[in-house]
């Protein structure tokens, strides 16, 4: 029932046709110790000196076995196990040198997977449930087809156009980019909770404190000392907007003496009677002394990284 | 060749190269077999860049080569990708901004005193750049420190039509603990983030195979 | 905005990009004023697409959205601007990458019990470098073996849209070869699945075959 394993010969060629072509269409092949290697396995026994080469033809056992059936012909069932096995324990002496110990490995349990095999199919078959009993090899001929299916799945996905090799995307030149930073949104409820945090801190919320602010006369404050800006008196009847109505006249009045009492305008009068006028106190810095104070120095940042807090 | 033949492969090289290129470079494209002239470069230039009228790109001509750039016309909206997502503003800020609308005209020493740290010009800076304070005035003592106020782009931010709208400090004592408001909150970018890259569903289920993969 | 005006933006935006956008993405370069919705944008992608024909570049849709890229056809020219030559994967690689791209998520012993072999750290390394895989989770199983599966760059890189794009896994090829005979009579549904059910006796060898190595 067993063949004598066919011994796969090197064929000289000129190593000048095998140095060019390091990788060939479907399988490697290469150059052992000098000699070119033309004829891949025939069957699982490997020639010690071809050994690393079909380590690295061959991605392990499985696909060597893959191939000695599908190329060879090569009945799983006519292995020479006692011979190959013997070779194998070989091998495992060899890969020692090589520090490949683990890969050479795999071939031998691949050896001792077929030697199993084979022994139970020596046996005699128990007489009953003879139909249903499995086939010793079906566990490693499905592995052997899961195998394969990947193998080819590889190649296909080798075989898709891909980035680099059979194109790259393109672009176009822009020039200057100017990276437009959106300003961080701002809920009011943050704002009040912040103010809250420091009322707290500087102990703002005393009876003084809490009296309701009238913050339209704030905000006219602000408004009116804009209008002053120039340095100059101004008509006290001109800061007036009559379209405001009554309330709105009122919130300025009311303004006006804050700002005084502040000491933020003086307010003139030449005589009782005569026109009154209106100056801010102080009119803008000759120097923008303001900006150079702590210019150097770090002080809070403005912005938090989104992340934390 | 063809010029037809040559338009792709040029127009191509263009677009992959990093750099302009030279009719000198573009040649090199080519070997002996292809059969390209350094004329024939030039008449496909001068046909890609007639090729480009109306269209979002233009082959220009510079100092080292000719390239494809984004047309000037299109620049606004392109500039649009390169939005930076917006960070957050500090504790520091908005207690400054909370200050300057409630206790304004104020100067800057006026909120140092009542934070009890200084205040960063930056702080000051990024505010007016938002346009939401301005100098309203200088105070008429030493070093006329300025007096800042709230501007109506604030009001208008905030959906307010008058500072009267924001609510008194007695209702901002009372409000409510900030730890609970902030549970409250959408989840922070970075959960979203770390969502698988494949979305669901691309995965494909081979369901024949499924008692393969033991 | 019209659609003729809308061409030269996106074409110029997607050139601009280093990376591909999506329709979601193009649609956030306008603002209300513009008045853009994404079926615009959509049909403006498909008149650009068209716009290639016969150029040498096309606009691909990829995982990660749209991008122009150069035709297979003129990249052999392109290839000779760059001195470096593109990476090769070796089919250790690609076979642990074909595991991972179509069973996933799946561990590092599970490939390894498909292929027989040990998978190199080596290998996986590479690929999360490409940023092709990466780790989905956990195998609840002794040892936690950590899950792989692809990404978006990875469908990218090889041009697909979604995972439905690979090719379709081959069927399970019978083991039998023609010199094997076969008996007749129907066997389980089973073993017609899964193997060939050698008959006992002795195998006819045909070495006629034998040349189909070189």
């Amino acid at each position: 029932m067993s063949t004598e394993p066919i011994e796969s010969q090197p064929v000289a060629i000129t190593q000048d046709a095998f140095a060019s072509v390091p990788q060939q269409q479907e399988m490697p092949l290469a150059i052992v110790r000098g000699q070119p290697m033309l004829q891949m396995p025939q069957d699982l026994y490997i020639p010690p000196d071809a050994l690393e080469v079909i380590l690295e033809a061959f991605e392990g056992p499985l696909d060597l076995l893959l191939y000695l059936i599908r190329r060879q012909n090569l009945d799983i069932l006519d292995i020479p196990v006692a011979e190959i096995t013997r070779q194998y324990m070989t091998y495992i002496e060899l890969m020692r040198d090589v520090m490949r110990l683990e890969l050479a490995a795999e071939y031998l349990l691949m050896a001792a997977i077929l030697a199993e095999i084979k022994s139970r199919l020596l046996l005699p078959r128990p007489p009953i449930e003879e139909g249903l009993e499995e086939d010793p090899r079906a566990e490693l001929v499905r592995r052997l087809q899961e195998y394969e299916r990947f193998k080819r799945a590889a190649e296909d996905i080798e075989a898709l156009p891909r980035l680099e090799r059979d194109t790259v995307s393109v672009h176009a030149e822009v020039g200057e980019r100017n990276v437009i930073k959106m300003p961080p949104p701002l809920e009011l409820h943050e704002l009040l909770l912040a103010l809250k945090e420091v009322m707290h801190r500087a102990e703002l919320f005393g009876h003084h404190a809490i009296r309701r602010e009238a913050l339209s006369v704030r905000q006219r404050m602000g408004e009116l000392l804009s209008r002053l800006d120039d340095n100059s008196f101004h008509r006290f009847e001109s800061l007036f907007d009559i379209s405001e109505g009554r309330y709105g006249i009122v919130v300025t009045f009311l303004a006006m003496l804050e700002l005084a009492k502040e000491m933020l305008v003086e307010i003139v009068q030449e005589k009782s009677l005569a026109p009154i006028y209106l100056k801010a106190k102080a009119s803008q810095p000759e120097a923008a002394a303001d900006a150079a104070t702590d210019d150097t120095q770090p002080g809070e940042p403005a912005f938090v990284e989104s992340s934390n807090e | 060749m063809q010029i037809e033949q040559l338009k792709p492969i040029i127009e191509a090289a263009l677009l992959a190269s990093s750099q302009p290129m030279t009719v000198h470079q573009l040649g090199d494209l080519f070997n002996e077999a292809d059969d390209v002239d350094h004329g024939q470069i030039a008449r496909v230039l001068e046909a890609l860049a007639d090729d480009c009228a109306g269209r979002g790109i233009e082959l220009k001509q510079v100092a080292s080569g000719f390239r494809y750039q984004v047309r000037q016309e299109v620049h606004p909206w392109i500039t649009r990708m390169w939005t930076e997502k917006p960070s957050r503003y500090s504790r520091a800020l908005l207690e400054t901004l909370a200050l300057i609308a409630y206790r304004q005209p104020i100067t800057r020493p006026e909120i140092e005193q009542i934070r009890g740290v200084v205040v960063s010009t930056n702080i000051i800076k990024t505010m007016e750049e938002r346009e939401w304070i301005r100098v309203v005035g200088y105070r008429d003592v030493p070093g006329k420190p300025a007096l800042f106020g709230t501007t109506r782009a604030f009001l208008d931010y905030f959906n307010l039509k008058s500072l009267d709208q924001l609510p008194p400090l007695s209702e901002i004592r009372d409000m409510e603990d900030p730890q609970l408001r902030f549970e409250q909150e959408p989840l922070p970018v970075r959960a979203v983030r770390d969502l698988p890259i494949v979305p669901d569903g691309e995965i494909p289920t081979d369901d024949a195979d499924a008692d393969d993969t033991t």
